[in-house]
């Protein structure tokens, strides 16, 4: 397995990446860790002619509070958000998320950009991002520019970003009281990515009632979804096993699941419902302080 | 083997170790030859296709390309890949080296090019173009034998290779006393042995000395020299395999491919040295696979569990050609049917099927795990049938320890063995009744957990040469050097097994030296005595042996030629310490290098007796050793999701004396995992159109260390009367024994659902599946906090400090 | 691998039919088509471009018609080739007019192999549905422009 | 197309003028002659080519040669103290060691790679449990030993290197 033949630039700055960037359009590819991109090239299913690594840009790996907001620039790798201390106590969920990635040596490579930019329908950030409602940066050489994380994946390896874009930063919430949070994901043997993976994040009120609750869901189509119907179900309801079983049923509607070699569509639609069941299961308890 | 020993049994580090964990070690991809080429090949994407055109025209003129050649260039110059089976009326099904006009599975190589960088070689792959002419695919071997099918092959008038019977006893007989009768489909599904190293191979040619070498990554450096000389037609003697480090073999080595005789052709041809290695694509769609069998059974019993007689037919999947062992397989499986079972009647008979994929041959157990799976779930489906405990069942059957040597309807003779031995031992260290307690509560609980047993006996130590497409002995030399080092050699190549230290100790212990002191030598036709190789857990068994032979030689020599010296009696002479002494009086001695030397320097020798110390021994086997034992395990399976996880392992086997029990730990506990492997994960699969799509290790799951709890082994010991040493092999145990222990616990755990039978791989979706629509039988709801049933998972309850 | 689906399309059937034969307009729907010559009756060879995000390749191949009951149902071939592998197509299209527009169902059956099919498994099935959606956005754009 | 690197190795500076697509596996072993490093399965699942860059281990198989400019590298032929080790073993790094000792390896062919993420397991956990031995080694695929002599190994090595730091 060996890429097809490229030119490579090395820029050393934002400003320089974003002009390459846009002198270059669709015949270059951007490279940050290399683990989304790289194993394409190798199969020779992508052949760009221009790549820009960007892994050597400064200032662009960090995590750090910002005006009451956690900022984690693009290259952060999936290995510094699974052990970063400020996300464990204020945004547990990214970490745990992190932490299910691959393998250590992918997770010391791989980056929290690279990975959102390049959507995989199942790679397991992007549940945890919808569910956490994070602010996805954009830059360009015209400026930056802010996405909704909702309005971020568009379908199969299509994300929001414009052509000349390139993600810069992604920005959370830390996590609000009474709340808690947590990701499942029934894992594909060989390869580890998810077949479903739901990250869930739910905030009670004093009575225990849930005030508010949010599901995001990987892995099971083209792209990963908020699970709006859950959230509908659970909202103003006194949290409950039964509860959390009943409003699990809505994971996979209106989605038309995937089906492949290594689970069918049916499949996949009632371990939605199990995963999220599962995962509203732990981030109640944890949203009570428990485990 | 005497009864104390210094080294034999004892659990000694390995010598090969230290260059391995040192990166100091040189497997085939390692190796670099001045001004050494590099070949790629272009294979077909079509499981059935008539090639119309190749036009290589742009590859040729591509930078760094030195070579394009496609399989009507080479069809005149290189012969067929050789298959040693013969089995009556079997239908040829000869692969070029190169497909010409046909191709007949994904994979199959179609052009090949040479560049002087491998990066370039590569590139120029994509610049050929080949126009096909798809053809109807065959891919399931039940359809591929129906009338009107596609054939694959021309002059054929169908699919079917051969059909094969073997039977002994009054089947009619027995089926007519039965009280019971009960038949069941199984699927020994496909695999792909997935050796950590990929095959590989450099080939250099010097034109003034008219010599080929080729490094292989093989299991049998001697049959590959005779056979790839024989493909390029030049004589013998003019070529030399050389194995370096071998990185894992499990069966799918033990091969002539066709890129060994294709790197020897063009390195002869362009007179550089080439190097071709495997990508895993290539090795996964090209290398041989494993199983593939779809078997139905019949068993006839009564109503106390005796088994009275089997009725077997077996559906191979062959693939699209024979590789070496192909038909053979199969057929093994018919030659172990009785298990460890005195079965009074058995029919098996098999038909071998060709399809349109990669070819099966020998993958670890080879048609051995095939019978015990078939019969082990047999067993227990008569115990399920019956209501009685599996245990029970097996302990009904076993022939008695007068029965030994016991012959069994299907023709082999078991050498020796104590089955209740090793059940009592299994059972008593998995704490068996106390798990089945334990079960039933849990059920009450609402959780579906299952116990499986299985007792085994597999056929090893392959074997007498009466029974061997190749011969079945195996050679060695011992050289005792002038200083007192010694040298082993020895035919049976390892690939991970550890002979280079386990022969050490059998040197050591018998000539009364250090391990360090005796250096083990394989892997080259250049130096080695022929030999057949290390397959079929016979390295130890025959090759050792065969060590064993000419190592008793040189001491007898030595003996003579010290009590000629110290003026003592030969036969009351004890090697040991480096010096050899008198029996009757043990402050008489004489140094073992003092010996050596007077062998060498030849000025005091007996009357009649040679200089030198040299001795080759071709040992031959009276018979198959048959190796056996008992596993039990426990699983468990999430009823949400249908994932079953292993909670407890636990194997006694039986592998007759052992020489070190270090190497033989480390036989079973990677055996077992491979039989995992095959029960929870593996399975190769092709679609419809013949598509490979599990065709990356990112589709095709091995097992991972987190997959798996602790694994508890022990041993009985029952040595094999078949050779001096009592030893039976170790290789394939655990691959014959684990997987229907995982079988049958996954079938007790689904028990209660109504399911009798299901095969593997136990996928979560396939378990899940059977769960649904039956209303749960066990306690209503789930509970996710589990008291851990037969206690040890992963950590084993040995957490570390 | 097994595709189905159905969707409503600005126009009757018989405007549909003559954009869906039409090689020259036909072209222009194909998600990344550069070129779709004639090639005998009812039979186009076509030259795509074609890629999902980093993902890209050239396949060429030819797009053919069968069966054809203008302006209701057709039988369609399609089949590619590049250096990522092959793909075989065949489908049945029912076109049925609802309420002035036209409801197309399709089913048919595809066969990926080479590279694609040993290594791209999880993202055949939802390439496939994006590019035939692709296709029909095209197309119902296309019609609503007359 | 080519690109300038500069890349320490075992300790040692390298500059070498290289295509922008080699990768950092075929650098080290076919560039550099480093032939311990192992390639397995080129898809970065099975850990064969497992190295420390810049004292993290990574899938050499899955990095670009050009991406690792600038940084250290360690490979199994630098990870002893001595290397190569003396006859005896003594310079041996202790998982070098713990493998030796427990029977970690068979064909060898995981080993350098098995034995790089372990330095990292130890690395980021000094003492884990055999659990957690195993879920950190879910990066590499042994498929002669069946793991279990290598989570001892694992063991072993944990605990001579914490009695070396006392």
């Amino acid at each position: 397995m060996i890429p097809a033949q490229f030119e490579y630039v090395a820029p050393k700055t934002l400003e320089d990446a974003l002009r390459l960037v846009e002198r270059h359009g669709d015949e270059a590819k951007i490279l940050a860790g290399g683990h989304s991109l790289l194993p394409l090239m190798k199969l020779r299913l992508a052949q760009p002619r221009y790549v820009i690594d960007i892994g050597r840009l400064r200032g662009m790996n960090y995590i750090r509070e910002e005006n009451g907001r956690i900022a984690i620039g693009a290259l952060t790798t999936h290995a510094e958000i699974e052990s970063s201390d400020l996300l464990r106590a204020k945004c547990p969920l990214l970490a745990e998320t992190a932490a299910t990635i691959g393998d250590i040596q992918v997770r010391n490579r791989g980056t929290l950009g690279g990975s959102l930019a390049h959507a995989d329908p199942a790679a397991d950030y992007p549940a945890a991002v919808l569910a956490l409602d994070v602010e996805i940066i954009a830059a360009s050489t015209a400026g930056t520019r802010t996405v909704a994380v909702g309005d971020f994946f568009l379908d199969m390896l299509t994300t929001a970003l414009r052509p000349g874009e390139i993600l810069s930063q992604v920005r959370v919430a830390p996590l609000a009281a009474h709340t808690g949070t947590a990701y499942e994901k029934l894992h594909q043997p060989a390869s580890g990515f998810a077949i479903v993976g739901v990250a869930a994040r739910i905030t009670l009120g004093k009575d225990g009632t849930i005030e508010d609750a949010a599901i995001g869901v990987t892995g099971l189509g083209p792209k990963a979804f908020r699970a709006a119907a859950v959230e509908k179900e659970l909202r103003g309801k006194k949290a409950s096993d039964k509860l959390f079983a009943e409003a699990s049923r809505h994971a996979a509607r209106g989605v038309d699941p995937l089906s492949d070699l290594h689970a069918s569509a049916d499949y996949r639609r009632e371990m939605a419902a199990v995963y999220t069941r599962r995962a509203l299961g732990r981030a109640f308890a944890r949203a009570q302080g428990k485990a | 083997m005497p009864a104390a020993t210094r080294y034999l049994g004892k659990p000694l580090k390995r010598k090969e170790d230290p260059r391995l964990i040192q990166g100091l070690a040189h497997y085939v991809d390692d190796l670099v030859l001045p001004g050494m080429h590099h070949v790629a090949i272009l294979r077909s994407p079509y499981a059935h296709a008539q090639i119309r055109s190749v036009d290589v025209s742009k590859a040729q003129a591509a930078p760094g390309v030195v070579l394009v050649l496609t399989g009507a260039d080479v069809r005149g110059s290189i012969g067929s890949i050789p298959c040693a089976a013969q089995i009556p009326d079997m239908k040829a099904a000869p692969r070029p080296v190169l497909a010409h006009e046909r191709v007949r599975f994904v994979g199959e190589g179609v052009a090949v090019v040479v560049a002087t960088d491998r990066y370039a070689a590569r590139d120029a792959l994509d610049l050929i173009e080949v126009e096909y002419e798809p053809l109807t695919p065959v891919v399931d071997p039940e359809k591929a034998i129906e009338k009107g099918s596609t054939v694959l092959h021309e002059g054929h008038k169908d699919n079917v290779a051969y059909h094969w019977e073997l039977e002994g006893g009054d089947l009619k007989a027995a089926f007519k006393k039965a009280d019971k009768v009960i038949k069941q489909r199984m699927v020994n599904q496909r695999l792909i042995p997935t050796a950590m190293e990929t095959r590989g191979v450099v080939a250099d040619y010097k034109p003034g000395e008219r010599q080929l070498t080729v490094w292989s990554s093989t299991q049998i450096p001697h049959l590959l020299r005779t056979q790839v000389a024989a493909m390029l037609d030049v004589p013998e003697h003019s070529v030399r395999v050389i194995t370096p480090e071998v990185g894992g073999g499990f069966g799918s080595k033990l091969n002539i491919y066709a890129e060994e005789a294709l790197a020897g052709y063009l390195a002869i041809r362009l007179g550089k040295p080439v190097k071709w290695i495997e990508t895993r694509r290539e090795n996964f769609q090209g290398t041989i696979h494993g199983r593939d069998q779809i078997d139905t059974v019949e068993v006839a019993f009564k109503n106390d569990g005796t088994i009275l007689g089997l009725r077997i037919h077996v559906i191979a999947d062959l693939g699209a050609y024979y590789q070496l062992l192909t038909p053979l397989i199969p057929t093994l499986t018919g030659l172990m049917a009785s298990g460890c079972y005195k079965i009074p009647a058995i029919r098996t008979e098999i038909t071998g099927v060709l399809t349109n994929k990669m070819s099966t041959d020998a993958y670890r157990g080879a048609g051995r795990p095939e019978a015990t799976y078939l019969v082990e779930r047999t067993v227990d489906l008569v115990a399920a049938e019956l209501k009685k405990d599996p245990a029970e069942v097996r302990r009904k059957n076993f022939p008695k320890l007068s029965d030994f040597p016991y012959a069994t309807p299907t023709g082999v003779i078991y050498d020796s063995a104590n089955y209740p031995g090793s059940l009592d031992l299994a059972l008593k260290l998995s704490g068996y009744k106390k798990l089945r307690q334990e079960q039933a509560k849990a059920r009450k609980q609402g959780r579906c957990v299952g116990i499986g047993l299985s007792t085994y006996v597999e056929i090893c130590a392959m074997g007498p040469s009466s029974a061997m497409p190749a011969g079945g002995w195996e050679s060695a030399t011992v050289r005792i050097e002038p200083s007192g080092m010694v040298n082993i050699l020895t035919g049976a190549s390892p690939h991970g097994q550890g002979q280079e230290t386990s022969f050490a100790q059998l040197g050591a212990e018998i000539l009364g030296l250090e391990p360090g002191d005796v250096n083990v030598i394989h892997g080259d036709t250049a130096i080695v005595p022929y030999g057949i190789g290390t397959f079929g857990s016979r390295a130890t068994a025959v090759g050792g042996t065969a060590a064993y032979k000419a190592l008793m030689k040189l001491r007898d020599k030595l003996a003579v030629l010290a009590g000629f010296l110290m003026g003592e009696n030969p036969g009351k002479l004890v090697f040991s310490d480096m010096n050899i002494f008198s029996k009757t009086n043990p402050k008489k001695s004489i140094p073992f290098g003092e010996v050596v030397a007077a062998a060498y320097t030849a000025k005091r020798l007996p009357p009649n007796m040679e200089p030198g110390l040299d001795a080759t021994t071709f040992f031959e086997p009276s018979n198959f050793t048959f190796p056996f034992g008992a596993h039990v395990c426990v699983v468990e399976i999430d009823q949400e999701t249908g994932d079953v996880k292993l909670l407890k392992y636990v194997a006694v086997d039986d592998c007759g004396n052992v020489l070190n029990p270090l190497l033989v730990e480390g036989q079973t506990h990677g055996g077992i995992v491979q039989a995992f492997g095959q029960a929870m994960l593996e399975e190769a699969v092709y679609d419809e159109q013949g598509q490979l799509i599990t065709g990356e290790l990112t589709d095709y799951a091995i097992p991972r260390a987190a997959d798996l709890p602790w694994m508890e082994t022990d041993r009985t010991v029952t040595p094999s009367p078949v050779n001096p040493l009592g030893v039976k092999g170790a290789g394939e145990a655990g691959t014959i024994g684990a997987t229907p222990a995982l079988a049958n616990a996954v079938a007790d755990a689904l028990s209660p659902f109504g399911v009798r039978h299901v095969d593997m791989p136990f996928k979560r979706e396939k378990i899940w599946k059977l769960m649904q629509g039956v209303r749960a039988p066990l306690g209503a709801r789930q509970d996710r906090v589990r008291a851990p049933l037969g206690a040890r998972q992963n950590n084993g309850g040995r957490r570390s400090k | 691998m097994k595709l189905t689906g159905q969707y409503i399309l600005p126009a009757l059937p018989a405007q549909v039919w003559d954009l869906l034969t039409d090689p020259n307009r036909l072209a222009k729907l194909l998600p990344g088509c550069e070129r779709l010559d004639p090639d005998g009756p009812d039979r186009f060879k076509a030259a795509v471009k074609f890629g999902i995000a980093s993902i890209s390749g050239k396949y060429a191949g030819t797009v053919e018609f069968a069966e054809k009951n203008p302006p209701n149902s057709m039988r369609m071939k399609l089949s590619g080739k590049g250096l990522a592998g092959f793909v075989d197509g065949e489908g049945q299209v029912e076109l049925t007019e609802k309420d002035g527009q036209t409801e197309l169902r399709y089913t048919g059956k595809a066969q990926v192999g080479g590279m694609i099919a040993a290594v791209g498994q999880r993202m055949i099935e939802g390439a496939a549905k994006k590019i035939v959606d692709q296709f029909f956005a095209a197309a119902a754009e296309e019609l609503k422009k007359g | 197309m080519s690109a300038e690197i500069q890349i320490r190795v075992n300790g040692k500076s390298y500059e070498t003028q290289v295509e922008p697509r080699l990768l950092l596996v075929d650098y080290l072993r076919e560039v550099l002659g480093f032939t311990g490093t192992h390639v397995g399965c080129e898809t970065s699942i099975c850990g064969a080519c497992t190295v420390l860059l810049d004292g993290k281990a990574v899938k050499a198989c899955t990095v670009l040669a050009v991406q690792a400019s600038g940084s250290e590298v360690t490979t199994i032929e630098g990870l002893s103290a001595t290397a190569p080790a003396t006859a005896n073993g003594n310079g041996l790094h202790p998982l070098q060691e713990g493998f030796w000792e427990k029977h970690g390896l068979q064909c060898g062919f995981c080993t350098p790679g098995m034995i790089l993420a372990s330095v990292e397991l130890l690395r980021t956990n000094p003492s884990p449990s055999q659990t957690e031995i195993r879920e950190g080694l879910s990066g590499n695929l042994c498929r002669c030993t069946g793991y279990q002599h290598i989570v001892q190994a694992v063991e072993y090595a944990a605990k001579k290197m914490k009695s070396r730091k006392r």
